[in-house]
C-alpha cells in the first residue's frame, strides 16, 4: 500500500502488500459502515438497540452474519444461466476494488497514481452495472429481471450528472489526477487566505450536492433503491442469491458506499490532506512522512461523515418511482450541473 | 300498510322507510312480493326472481347508490346440528322444515343484498327466492360493479348462478372443488371427525342444562 | 372535483397513448407482455394475497387479485357456535383492530334480544373501539412507509402502538384478541389507573402523528409517489361499496359513527369527520392520519366523563336470542364492518353474513390497477389498506 | 416563517429519535435478560384449582375449540361434620387442556361456576414438541401459584364480588 515501503521490496511482496492494502481499504470501511450505521444508527433512529448479543454491544455481529451466510447453501435456480449467475456478484465486487485502486490515502500512500485518475474512476464505477444486469438477467426470475433493468436504467441516468458534477472540480483543479486534486485543495487559498486551504465543497457546493445525489443513486440506496425495492421487487436482482454470493453483493453494496464516500472526500473535502499552510508546506514534496499515517485516518473520518449522510438519508426517505427518478436526473440534475460547469468555467477564466 | 302482519308492525310507523317501500312498488309494481318495515331500524323487501336485476336498477335510481353486500341464505336447518352428537348413540331426529325469515319466501335458498342511501343513511335489505331446481338469478354486475366479487362468493358458497356475470370462477376454493360449503347440507368436517369432548357425562350441569333463570351476577 | 376528473382523464389518455405506442412497437419488435405473479408470499401483500398482473414493460395491462389463501370459513363456523363463542371467533377477522370486530356482532345480538348495555358499558366499549382503531391505523401509517421504501416509520408505529396494546391488554387480558364484549355489556370493568394511563398514551399518539406527518406525509418524495395515483371517483367508490377512509377520501361524507344511532358513546363527544376531494392514494393516507388524531380526541373526551354504574345489563345466563334478523354495521378501522345475523331462537346464530370492509375495498383492484406502473401497484394496495383476514374471513 | 422542506423535516425526525435513543435509552426490552411484567389480567395460561373442580363439564361444553378433556368418576367422601352422612363427590381423573388448540378466549374461565379455573399471566411455556402442549391436571395445578390477585377497578365501577 505504501509506496515508500514498497519501493525496495521484490515484486511479489509489493503485490502482496497491495492486495492486503486493498482488502483493508475496501473491507474496513464496509465493516464499519455496516456495524456503525446499518446496525446501530438505523436501530437508534428507530428507538431500538440493534444487535446486542454477539460481542459487547453486538460488535461481533458482523462476523456472526458472515459466518451464517458462509454456511448457507449456495442455491442456483434451475433455469438460471449458471456461469453468468455465479460470476455476477464477483463483477460487482470487482468494481469496488477497481475504484479503490486510484484513491490516494496519503502523500505516498496510494495504489496507483496516474494522470487520468478521475476519468478512470468514473469509467470503472459503471462496471458494477454490468454485474447487476448480469445478475438480474441470469436469475431467470421476473423480479430480478425488472430489478436488473431498473438498475441499468438508473445507473446510466446517474452516471451523467456525476460526471458533470466532477467536471467542475477538474476545471478548478486543472488536473484529473486525484492526488493533484487533493494538493490543489489543501494548497489552495480563498481570496488570499489559506487557513483552510480551498476545499471544493465551498466553491463547488452545487457540484457536491449533485455528486452526493448521484452517489446515492449509484449505490441504489433509498430514495433511489428501486432496483432492490424490497416491498415491490423483493430485493430485485438479489432475489435468487443466497449464501456467500448474497454476502458478496452485500459487501459490495457497503464497500462501494465507503469507496464513494472516500472519493467524494477526495474531490470535495480535501482528501487526506490538512491545509498545507498550517505546516508551511508549499507542495506535495514538502509534506511530512507522518501524513502517510495520519492521512488515512483523516480520510476515514471524512468518509464516515459522508457515509453518515448517505445512510441518514437512506433511513429517512421513501423511495422514488422509476420514471420520477429518470425525470429528476434528466430534467433537474443534468441542467443544473451543466450550468454549474458553465459558471465554473467563466469564473476560472475571470480569475 | 305494506308490512306483513308481524307483531313488530304495531310499533309506531316510520314514514321514511315506508315511503321507500312505496317508491319501490311504483318502480317494480307487483314484483315486490313482500316487505317488512321495522320502524327506526331497517327495511326488508322480497322481490320476485325475475325482477332481481330490475330492483337493483330501480333502487339505484331511487338514490340507493351504495352497494353494501350481496349474499345468500340457506333456510334449511342443518342435518348435522352442531356436530355434538355421540357417534355411538342412535342418530338424533332433527326438525328439517324450511322456514324463511323476514319478508317470507318460498324456496330454501334466498339471495340477500343490501343497498344504502348515501345521504339519507337508510339501507334496504333485498331478498329474492332462488328455485332449487334451477338456482339462477340475474347478475347485478352491470348495475353495481362491486357485486362482481360478492356474486362469485355466493356462487361458490351456495351454488347460485348469476346470469350475465362475466366471470363466475371460484374465489376461495380450488376450481375443481365439489359442493357448496355454506349450504346447510355441506358437513363441517372439523366438527364431525372428532367426537365432542362434552359427550362424556360425569354429572348433569349445575341446575340442569336448561337453567335460564339465573342472572349474570 | 374538477382536478380529480382531469387527473383521471390524463391517466386514461396516457394509458391509451401508451397502449397505442406499445401496439406499434409490438408489431415492430414483437415484444410480448409478461405475467408477474405478486404473491401469495410478497412483502407488499402483508398476508397471502396474490395479484396476477399482466405487464407490458413496467405498466400493468390488467391485474387480477386472487384471494382465499386465508379463508377460514367464519360464516360456516358461526353456525355451530353459541353467541358467546362467536365473539372469540370474529375478533380474528381484522386482527389489528380486533375489539372493533366484536362490537357490531354483539350489537346485532342485543338488537335481536331487545336489550341495551348500560351507559358505562357503552362508554367503555367506545373507548376500546377507538383504541383498537388507533392500534390498527397507526400500524397502517408505519406500514405505509415500508411499502414506499421508508423503513423507519414502521418501527415508530410499533413503538407507539405498543402502548395502546398495553392498555387493551391491561383491560381485557388479550393484546390482540380481547374477547371482552358480552351480550348486554362487558366482561369486566376498567382496571384502576386506566384513565390516567390512557391520557398519557393519547398524548404519545398525537406526537406520533406529528412525527409521521413530518417524516412521511410532508416528504416531497412521498407526495410525488402518492398524489394522483390510484384515483377513485365518487360514483365508482359507491358502486364498489368502498367504505371507511377509502370512501371519505373520494369525497363521500359518510361515517357510520356519526350517521347512524347506535348504543355507543360517539354522539356524546365532539369530533370531526374528515373528507378529501382528491380520491387519490395521498388522500386515503391523509384521511387515516387525521382519523387517528380524531380518535385520540374522542378517547380523551370520553375519559373525562365515564358514567358510574354497572357494566352488565340483566341477561339470562344461557343466552338464547329470539327469532329474527338484524343488520348492524359500525365504522371499523378498515371501513364498514357489518353482521347480518339470522337467529332461529337457538343458542347460536342460524346464519351470519359477515360484511367485511376489505372485501369490498379490495374488489376495486382490477379496475384501479389498469395502466399503472409496478411501483404504483404497491402504493395503491398500501393506500387501500386491507387486512387479509378481513378479505377472506 | 418560511416553510421547511419536508425532506429536511424528515431528516430531523430521524435525528431526533437517534438523539432520544442515545440519551433516554431504547423503547425495546432485551427479552431474555429483562422481562416485562404482563398485566394481572393477561391471559397467559389457564390454571386449575383441582379441589374446586366438580367435573361438571361446563367448561368442556362451552369451549369453542373442544380443547378441554375431562374424565371423572363418582366417589363417596367422608362426611363434612362428624355424624353426618357420607357425601357423593365427583373425583377428577383427567383434566387436560390442549394449548395447541386453545385460542385463549377465556370462556371456560368465565363459565366455571366453582372457581376452579383461573388465568395466569405466565407465558413462557413453549415446547419443542407440539404434543407437550397438552397440559395435564398436575401441570395445570402448578400454574395456580402464578395466579395474581384481581386488579383494583377504576373509579365509578360498581363493586362486584368475584363470582
Amino acid at each position: 500500500m505504501i509506496a515508500l515501503l514498497a519501493a525496495d521490496l521484490p515484486y511479489w511482496a509489493q503485490t502482496l502488500l497491495r492486495i492486503l492494502g486493498g482488502l483493508v481499504a475496501v473491507l474496513l470501511p464496509a465493516g464499519t459502515i455496516v456495524y456503525l450505521f446499518l446496525f446501530k444508527m438505523m436501530s437508534f433512529m428507530q428507538s431500538r438497540l440493534g444487535p446486542m448479543e454477539a460481542g459487547p454491544y453486538g460488535s461481533m455481529q458482523l462476523f456472526a452474519e458472515v459466518g451464517k451466510w458462509l454456511q448457507k447453501e449456495d442455491i442456483t435456480p434451475a433455469r438460471a444461466d449458471r456461469v453468468i449467475f455465479k460470476i455476477a456478484p464477483l463483477v460487482v465486487l470487482a468494481s469496488t476494488f477497481l475504484l479503490v485502486a486510484v484513491v490516494p490515502f496519503g502523500p505516498d500512500a496510494w495504489f496507483t497514481n496516474f494522470e487520468a485518475g478521475v476519468f478512470y474512476l468514473l469509467a470503472v464505477s459503471s462496471v458494477s452495472v454490468l454485474g447487476i444486469l448480469m445478475a438480474g438477467w441470469s436469475s431467470a426470475n421476473k423480479y430480478s429481471l425488472l430489478g436488473g433493468l431498473r438498475a441499468a436504467g438508473q445507473l446510466i441516468a446517474y452516471e451523467l450528472p456525476m460526471v458533470l458534477a466532477v467536471i467542475g472540480v477538474i476545471i478548478q483543479a486543472g488536473t484529473m489526477n486525484l492526488q493533484g486534486i487533493v494538493v490543489a485543495q489543501n494548497g489552495g487559498e480563498i481570496f488570499g487566505w489559506n487557513g483552510l486551504g480551498n476545499p471544493y465543497i465551498l466553491t463547488q457546493f452545487t457540484g457536491f450536492i449533485i455528486f452526493m445525489i448521484a452517489v446515492q443513486a449509484e449505490l441504489t440506496q433509498t430514495p433511489f433503491d428501486m432496483p432492490i425495492a424490497e416491498s415491490e421487487l423483493v430485493s430485485g436482482y438479489m432475489t435468487e442469491y443466497s449464501g456467500f454470493r448474497f454476502l458478496t453483493f452485500f459487501i459490495a453494496e457497503f464497500a462501494t458506499a465507503g469507496v464513494f464516500s472516500l472519493i467524494a472526500s477526495v474531490l470535495f473535502l480535501g482528501g487526506w490532506g490538512v491545509p498545507f499552510a498550517w505546516f508551511d508546506w508549499k507542495s506535495i514534496d514538502d509534506v511530512s512522512d507522518w501524513m502517510n499515517v495520519v492521512g488515512p485516518l483523516i480520510m476515514f473520518t471524512k468518509m464516515m461523515v459522508l457515509a453518515f449522510v448517505i445512510m441518514w438519508v437512506r433511513f429517512s426517505y421513501p423511495r422514488f418511482r422509476e420514471d420520477q427518478l429518470q425525470r429528476f436526473a434528466w430534467k433537474v440534475l443534468i441542467p443544473i450541473s451543466l450550468v454549474n460547469i458553465m459558471i465554473t468555467a467563466i469564473l476560472k477564466v475571470a480569475f | 300498510m305494506s308490512s306483513t302482519d308481524t307483531p313488530i308492525a304495531e310499533i309506531p310507523g316510520d314514514t321514511l322507510r315506508e315511503r321507500i317501500v312505496d317508491d319501490l312498488r311504483t318502480h317494480i309494481g307487483a314484483d315486490l312480493v313482500d316487505s317488512l318495515v321495522k320502524p327506526g331500524d331497517d327495511v326488508w323487501v322480497r322481490v320476485s326472481t325475475d325482477a332481481w336485476r330490475r330492483t337493483g336498477v330501480a333502487l339505484r335510481e331511487m338514490g340507493f347508490e351504495y352497494f353494501c353486500f350481496l349474499s345468500a341464505i340457506d333456510w334449511m336447518p342443518s342435518p348435522f346440528g352442531k356436530g355434538e352428537d355421540d357417534p355411538t348413540a342412535p342418530p338424533v331426529e332433527r326438525d328439517d322444515t324450511v322456514k324463511q325469515g323476514y319478508a317470507g319466501g318460498e324456496t330454501r335458498l334466498q339471495v340477500l343484498a343490501r343497498l344504502v342511501h348515501p345521504t339519507l343513511h337508510v339501507g334496504v335489505n333485498i331478498k329474492c327466492d332462488v328455485s332449487d331446481s334451477e338456482p339462477v338469478v340475474e347478475s347485478w354486475v352491470s348495475v353495481f360493479a362491486g357485486a362482481n366479487w360478492h356474486e362469485r362468493e355466493a356462487h361458490e358458497m351456495f351454488g347460485i348462478g348469476f346470469a350475465g356475470h362475466p366471470d363466475l370462477r371460484n374465489m376461495y376454493l380450488p376450481g375443481e372443488f365439489e359442493g357448496h360449503p355454506l349450504r346447510k347440507d355441506f358437513p363441517l368436517l372439523a366438527r364431525l371427525v372428532k367426537p365432542w369432548p362434552g359427550i362424556v357425562d360425569v354429572e348433569p350441569m349445575p341446575g340442569g342444562s336448561n337453567d335460564e333463570e339465573g342472572d349474570a351476577e | 372535483m374538477t382536478s380529480t376528473e382531469s387527473l383521471i382523464d390524463r391517466r386514461q389518455l396516457a394509458y391509451i397513448a401508451s397502449q397505442a405506442a406499445d401496439a406499434r412497437l409490438n408489431v415492430e419488435l414483437e415484444t410480448d407482455g409478461m405475467t408477474l405473479n405478486i404473491g401469495p408470499q410478497h412483502p407488499a401483500t402483508h398476508g397471502t394475497l396474490r395479484i396476477i398482473a399482466h405487464l407490458d414493460g413496467e405498466q400493468v395491462v390488467w391485474a387480477e387479485p386472487s384471494c382465499g389463501y386465508m379463508h377460514r370459513g367464519y360464516e360456516k363456523l358461526t353456525e355451530v357456535r353459541t353467541y358467546p363463542q362467536v365473539t372469540s371467533l370474529v375478533n380474528r377477522i381484522d386482527w389489528l383492530g380486533s375489539f372493533a370486530n366484536e362490537v357490531p356482532f354483539i350489537l346485532a345480538a342485543e338488537k335481536l334480544m331487545g336489550i341495551e348495555a348500560p351507559p358505562r358499558a357503552q362508554w367503555i366499549r367506545t373507548i376500546l373501539f377507538e383504541l383498537s382503531r388507533i392500534a390498527n391505523v397507526s400500524l397502517f401509517l408505519g406500514d405505509l412507509g415500508v411499502q414506499l421504501g421508508a423503513i423507519t416509520p414502521v418501527f415508530m408505529a410499533f413503538r407507539d402502538r405498543e402502548h395502546v396494546l398495553n392498555l387493551i391488554e391491561a383491560t381485557t387480558g388479550g393484546r390482540f384478541h380481547p374477547n371482552f364484549d358480552r351480550i348486554g355489556g362487558l366482561k369486566d370493568d376498567l382496571p384502576a389507573g386506566f384513565i390516567d394511563e390512557t391520557r398519557a398514551v393519547m398524548k404519545t399518539l398525537r406526537n406520533f402523528c406529528t412525527e409521521i406527518e413530518d417524516l412521511l406525509f410532508g416528504n416531497e418524495i412521498f407526495q410525488s409517489r402518492t398524489r394522483g395515483i390510484g384515483v377513485i371517483p365518487k360514483d365508482i367508490a359507491m358502486q364498489y361499496g368502498l367504505s371507511g377512509a377509502n370512501a371519505r377520501a373520494s369525497g363521500i361524507d359518510w361515517d357510520l359513527r356519526r350517521d347512524q344511532s347506535l348504543p355507543m358513546a360517539w354522539d356524546k363527544v365532539d369530533w370531526k369527520v374528515w373528507t378529501h376531494p382528491d380520491g387519490d392514494s395521498f388522500a386515503r393516507c391523509w384521511i387515516r392520519l387525521q382519523e387517528v388524531r380524531e380518535s385520540t380526541r374522542i378517547v380523551d373526551q370520553l375519559l373525562d366523563n365515564i358514567p358510574a354504574g354497572p357494566i352488565m345489563a340483566k341477561v339470562p345466563r344461557i343466552i338464547k336470542v329470539p327469532e329474527g334478523e338484524a343488520w348492524v354495521s359500525t365504522e371499523n378501522p378498515l371501513g364498514e364492518m357489518g353482521y347480518y345475523v339470522v337467529s332461529k331462537g337457538d343458542l347460536g346464530p342460524f346464519r351470519t353474513k359477515i360484511r367485511s370492509a376489505s372485501f369490498n375495498n379490495i374488489s376495486i383492484v382490477p379496475w384501479i390497477l389498469k395502466g399503472v406502473y409496478v411501483p404504483d401497484i404497491i402504493t395503491i394496495l398500501a393506500s387501500l389498506y386491507f387486512i387479509l383476514g378481513d378479505i377472506d374471513r | 416563517m418560511p416553510k421547511v422542506p419536508g425532506l429536511f423535516k424528515g431528516l430531523g425526525v430521524t435525528l431526533n429519535t437517534l438523539k432520544r435513543t442515545v440519551i433516554d435509552g431504547a423503547n425495546t426490552v432485551q427479552y431474555p435478560h429483562e422481562k416485562e411484567a404482563p398485566p394481572t389480567r393477561a391471559r397467559g395460561v389457564i390454571a386449575l384449582h383441582e379441589g374446586n373442580c366438580t367435573s361438571c363439564m361446563l367448561c368442556v361444553r362451552s369451549c369453542p375449540d373442544w380443547c378441554i378433556y375431562i374424565e371423572g368418576h363418582k366417589e363417596m367422601a367422608p362426611p363434612r361434620r362428624a355424624g353426618g352422612k357420607p357425601r357423593q363427590v365427583n373425583k377428577l381423573d383427567r383434566f387436560d387442556i390442549d394449548y395447541a388448540l386453545c385460542m385463549y378466549c377465556g370462556i371456560c374461565v368465565d363459565v366455571c361456576p366453582f372457581d376452579a379455573l383461573f388465568w395466569s399471566p405466565e407465558y413462557e411455556y413453549s415446547e419443542p414438541k407440539i404434543a407437550d402442549l397438552l397440559h395435564d391436571k398436575a401441570k395445570l395445578s402448578e400454574w395456580m401459584e402464578t395466579v395474581p390477585e384481581a386488579p383494583a377497578l377504576e373509579v365509578g365501577a360498581e363493586k362486584k364480588g368475584k363470582k
